[in-house]
């Protein structure tokens, strides 16, 4: 599986992104700028977490804008994969790839902790690798990771088997609507969720539970 | 030319920082206070001198970068 | 110009004797830039006047020592020609007055004292000190402080890993914020700050410089009183995100090898990165400031020279590589400018609009600064603990569930969350450990960080509490297993022109000079920050050390939490029951007396070596050392970790609970392993036994004389109240 | 009856999002765009009916509160 990873200014979590796609692909993701103008065949798109633009606005609002944004839409319209993980969500709901927005933590503060997620739908490139129902633990950390999306888009959300992630109950660290915690798009090859599975790849940093996103996609895509 | 933007949360959309700020000043004993919003506020300088034109332009931005839509509205002022 | 009067030498903090001293050195009066540029370089901050003396007593090298203090971190050996760069510095000053912007920016200034010298930042630390709870500033202090670590950090995409936080009413007026950076870089490529040779382009790149903190670095020199809230200078606002691409940018350059020497602009800006550079390159600096880019309109020199814009960087390049360097900034959007060129003249020359407005030697400015000897007094070592100290009858299990939910030994969770400590993916121990432990990226190798002082045992004493600061901090990093490399020290105190505070300083350096040469730790670089007084009321004296350690190999490392019920649990060290200066006396008695508990070097080392070897050699996964609240908050600390019981059988009383003699560790080894450990210990002469075990009834702490004590109770006391506290109505 | 209060940035304090926004707007092409500023608008409901005695008691606000004085101003407008 071939993938790319994008950097913005101040992303910050590019690298991790790149190392997890290494160990999992056993292939280097292509680091692509974001004042290019086009990213190399890849089955992958990743946009990683961090601070584009420093969060300055809105998180991702600036990074929504650049340059190269204009071939990622492209791209997932022809149907290639794309995963917005924590400020890549943020930039994908901002860009219109993903319907809603994420708000300030309904606590006001940033949140850096494990959380439990129920696997809302293992019908997808990200999620096959994982049983419906089951629950699992990735980090989140941000400040504003809080879902919003009125009723309706929520409904159709639901309807359509597009929340792909939520956060177990009693555990929603932002206020999230519905405990959402990763959706999926409407030809569901673009997934946005604000928690991190790149960062429990690695059995010495205390869990593995995000391998099986990238196991999906190697699944899925090669 | 000088133009003042505001971007503030549609309504019906849940203000939690506002809440906080009011919850606050009635801590404070400001009893008086009521519902509180907050937004936030853009001052922009412009070479731009014809104010039709200013409206127009700052109105683009608003929509392109500014303001997300999905959650909030915008207000232009154009000042001197 | 301004002409220069008496009152205006007064306001930039000189002395009469230090200004016919700068006179002389001149052989003329100083102009207004001049007397700008002087007033900073003479300051405490960035002199260490009533300091440098005393720190010459600190050992700095060691076989692992590449850089010790005097560059802009310390740089340490750790194998395979990689290096681990470290500092801490203090913004308490700019914290206590807009806590938010004063910490974010502590914290940026520390990262780029790292990566000026060629490192990535990989880990962050704070260790933070505010007034007691229920003062009416403190609640407001703890949200904007924690807040701006977090603002800054986080969005800088270093973890910010671990620290350590108090309460304390001589902190009502003076807090706090201590942050320490680490980084890692290849020996071969790491930068310093020399300038040396004549003729090298100067280079300004980063922010735009602003009006910004204008005499920041004679407030950090100043005590306060009632009219610094109203004297308020502008408070400099962070800019993480410019930072963030600072560092990605200045790693780029230094890929190359366009570089002869980097420094940040960090206290006093231009004025002392400048003069440093010249003066460690034994050459002078030319700059003409019509070239600085400028935020603001009608710059003057002086604001120039004075500010302290944030996220700026001076570099000097080999010639003809400016436009390499320029296309590097360029594509991180960043200023990039060339302001001035490298000398032989030894003279630190600034032009501004066609005039020369200042002309100084670089030694006067650099090297003369004034040393002085300040007058101290030595305070009287206080008496033994009086025997009625305590109720010896009073419950064990009540003060056991008020201390593990006091204010100074509660759960910091509600701090830590706030932190992203799983960025950058090599956090192996995060917050709520002994030491953090992260990865260097790539390897199996693994750095400890450990942040530590105990300030009311340095108030009682300080030379013990010198001692006991590198004591405990070597302990927490030998805790987790790694073996201790040096330390970063920020020396807090309040005024040194007082004898008795003079003392406190004189004697915790003393004391940190002896711990550090016993236990093979050498101090690579620090800071000193002095003034630490509101209306005469200094703070404790609060000397902060920030130590390091390796783990050759990361996975093998121990962690405090309980791990399978059954486990022997084994007391390494001796325990006499010392509750002088003790926080049960605190806490519980309402009392600050007594000595402190003395730190036995020798023993701390032989006791630490063995439960090392004991982590090393894979025996062990289970450990906790003893320090604040005693051997009955550790094995509770143990148990709430592991979510699992415990049942004591040895330890009974008070002071043998709640006493906090040093050198002790706690272990739970399953139990053929934890006879094979006393006789090893017998041989070692190190002080072995078995206390307990882990699980009991597997839901409570059984105690002899204590009524049994449910785990959930325990975690509630601890876990609920700072976030209660923070979320009380202001 | 309602007002809205202004928190802005003193003069020559640096506003690293209003540099941000400024910068990404040029990018967008909004050539005209000269020096961008941010700050805070905050909407307040109030029981208070005097004029005089709501902004006396914004002002209290402020001071107390809504606005970091020593690196911000505000400004007070008082509606219907
Ligand atoms: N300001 C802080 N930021 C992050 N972590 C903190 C902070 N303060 C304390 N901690 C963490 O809480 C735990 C307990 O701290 P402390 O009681 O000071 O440890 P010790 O007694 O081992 O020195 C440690 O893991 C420490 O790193
Ligand atoms: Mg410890």
């Amino acid at each position: 599986m071939k993938s790319a990873v994008v950097v913005f200014p101040a992303s910050n979590c590019d690298r991790d992104a790149a190392v997890a796609l290494e160990q999992m692909t056993g292939q280097k993701p292509v680091m692509v700028w974001h004042g290019d103008s086009e990213i190399p065949d890849v089955d992958l798109i990743v946009l990683p977490g961090g601070f584009s633009y420093g969060d300055y606005l809105r998180c991702g609002a600036m990074a929504s804008q650049s340059r190269i944004i204009r071939d990622v839409k492209a791209k997932a319209d022809k149907g290639v994969a794309v995963l917005g993980i924590c400020n890549g969500f943020q930039v994908l709901t901002e860009t219109g790839l993903l319907p809603g927005a994420l708000m300030r933590n309904a606590k006001l503060k940033f949140v850096c902790r494990p959380v439990g997620l129920t696997i809302e739908e293992s019908q997808s490139a990200f999620t096959r690798a994982y049983a419906k129902g089951e629950t699992v633990r990735f980090p989140v950390a941000h400040g504003e990771g809080n879902y919003f999306a009125d009723d309706a888009t929520l409904d159709r959300l639901e309807g359509e088997g597009r929340v792909a992630f939520r956060y177990a109950e009693g555990e929603n660290p932002n206020g999230s609507a519905r405990n959402i915690a990763g959706i999926l798009s409407e030809k569901r090859n673009v997934l946005g969720l604000m928690p991190h599975p790149e960062r429990v790849v690695d059995a010495a940093l205390g869990g593995t539970d995000g391998r099986r996103v990238f196991q999906s996609l190697i699944e899925t895509l090669s | 030319m000088k133009a003042r933007v505001f971007v503030t949360l549609k309504n019906g959309v849940l203000d939690p920082q506002g809440k906080a700020i009011g919850h606050a000043l009635n801590n404070l004993g400001f009893a008086s206070v009521g519902e509180v919003r907050q937004g936030k506020v853009i001052d922009i300088e412009l070479a731009e001198t014809d104010a039709g034109k200013a409206k127009a332009e700052l109105e683009r931005m608003c929509e392109k970068l500014l303001a997300n839509t999905v959650i909030e509205k915008y207000e232009i002022e154009l000042k001197a | 110009m301004i002409e220069i009067t008496p009152q205006i030498v007064r306001e930039h903090g000189l002395s009469d004797a230090e200004y016919g001293r700068i006179k002389q050195l001149l052989n003329r009066e100083p102009n207004y830039v001049e007397l700008g540029v002087f007033s900073v370089m003479w300051s405490e901050h960035c002199s260490y006047k009533s300091t440098r003396a005393h720190l010459r007593r600190l050992p700095t090298k060691g076989p692992v020592v590449i850089q010790g203090p005097g560059e802009n971190a310390g740089v340490v050996d750790i194998g395979d020609g990689d290096a681990v760069i470290f500092k801490m510095e203090s913004h308490n000053h700019p914290s206590f007055i807009e806590p938010y912007q004063g910490a974010a920016t502590g914290v940026g200034g520390i990262m780029r004292d790292v990566f000026t010298m060629g490192a990535r930042p990989i880990a962050m630390m704070n260790a933070l000190r505010f007034g007691t709870p229920d003062h009416p500033k403190t609640r407001h202090l703890v949200a904007g402080v924690v807040a701006g670590i977090g603002g800054y950090g986080n969005c800088m995409g270093v973890p910010t890993v671990g620290g350590e936080v108090n309460f304390h009413s001589a902190y009502n007026g003076n807090i706090l914020v201590n942050a320490m950076c680490v980084g890692i870089a290849r020996q071969d490529k790491i930068f310093k700050s020399a300038a040396e040779g004549a003729g090298n382009p100067v280079i300004y790149v980063g922010s735009k410089t602003g009006r910004d903190g204008i005499h920041g670095a004679t407030m950090a020199s100043a005590e306060f009183d009632e009219n610094s809230e109203e004297k308020r200078p502008t408070v400099q606002v962070g800019d993480p995100f410019t930072e963030k691409l600072l560092l990605e940018a200045c790693l780029e350059l230094m890929a190359t090898d366009a570089i002869i020497a980097i420094q940040d602009m960090g206290a006093a800006g231009l004025t002392s990165s400048s003069a440093e550079m010249a003066s460690k390159g034994n050459s002078g600096i030319e700059l003409n400031l019509d070239h600085v880019p400028q935020r603001e309109e009608n710059m003057t020199a002086y604001d120039m020279m004075l500010s302290e814009s944030q996220e700026r960087m001076l570099a000097v390049l080999k010639p003809g590589r400016e436009d390499e360097a320029r296309r590097i900034f360029d594509k991180w959007e960043l200023d990039f400018a060339i302001i001035g060129i490298t000398t032989d003249t030894n003279r630190l020359v600034i032009r501004h609009k066609g005039e020369i407005v200042a002309d100084m030697p670089v030694n006067a400015l650099a090297d003369e600064a004034p040393v002085y000897e300040r007058p101290f007094t030595r305070r009287p070592a206080l008496p033994p603990l009086a025997k009625n100290a305590f109720d010896p009858k009073r419950p064990i299990a009540d003060s056991l569930l008020q201390l593990i939910g006091s204010p100074d030994l509660s759960s910091r969770r509600w701090v830590w969350e706030q932190f992203d400590y799983t960025v950058m993916a090599d956090t192996v121990q995060a917050p709520g450990g002994d030491a953090a432990v992260v990865r260097v990226h790539g390897t199996n190798k693994s750095i400890a960080i450990a942040c530590d002082v105990t300030p009311r045992y340095c108030r009682a004493d300080p030379f013990e509490g010198g001692k006991q600061a590198v004591a405990e901090c070597w302990r927490n990093l030998t805790s987790v297993g790694a073996t201790p490399l040096a330390v970063t020290d920020n020396l807090n105190f309040g005024n040194p022109e007082r004898p008795e505070t003079m003392g406190e300083i004189v004697a915790a350096i003393d004391g940190i000079a002896e711990a550090c040469i016993a236990l093979g730790f050498p101090v690579v670089s620090g800071n000193c920050s002095l003034y630490n007084e509101t209306n005469g009321e200094p703070i404790l004296p609060t000397p902060a050390i920030g130590g390091v350690g390796l783990l050759k190999d990361g996975t093998r490392h121990a962690s405090v939490a309980f791990k399978r019920a059954g486990d022997a649990i084994v007391l390494i060290g001796e325990t006499k029951g010392h509750l002088g200066q003790s926080l049960y006396l605190r806490e519980i008695e309402g009392s600050e007396s007594g000595p402190p508990p003395p730190v036995d070097l020798g023993v701390e080392k032989r006791n630490g070596d063995f439960v090392r070897g004991l982590i090393e050699m894979g025996q062990v996964d289970t450990v906790h050392d003893i320090s604040d609240g005693g051997l009955l908050i550790a094995v509770a600390e143990m148990a709430m970790a592991g979510g699992m019981g415990a049942m004591l059988e040895g330890p009974d009383g008070i002071a043998q609970l709640f006493g906090e003699d040093q050198a002790r560790y706690l272990l739970a080894v399953p139990h053929s392993i934890a006879q094979e450990i006393l006789g090893d210990a017998k041989a070692a002469g190190v002080p072995a036994a078995i206390i307990g075990f882990v699980g009991g009834t597997g839901t409570h702490l059984e105690v002899p004389g204590m009524t049994a004590t449910r785990i959930a109770a325990l975690k509630s006391a601890h876990e609920t109240w700072l976030p209660n506290y923070m979320a009380a109505p202001q």
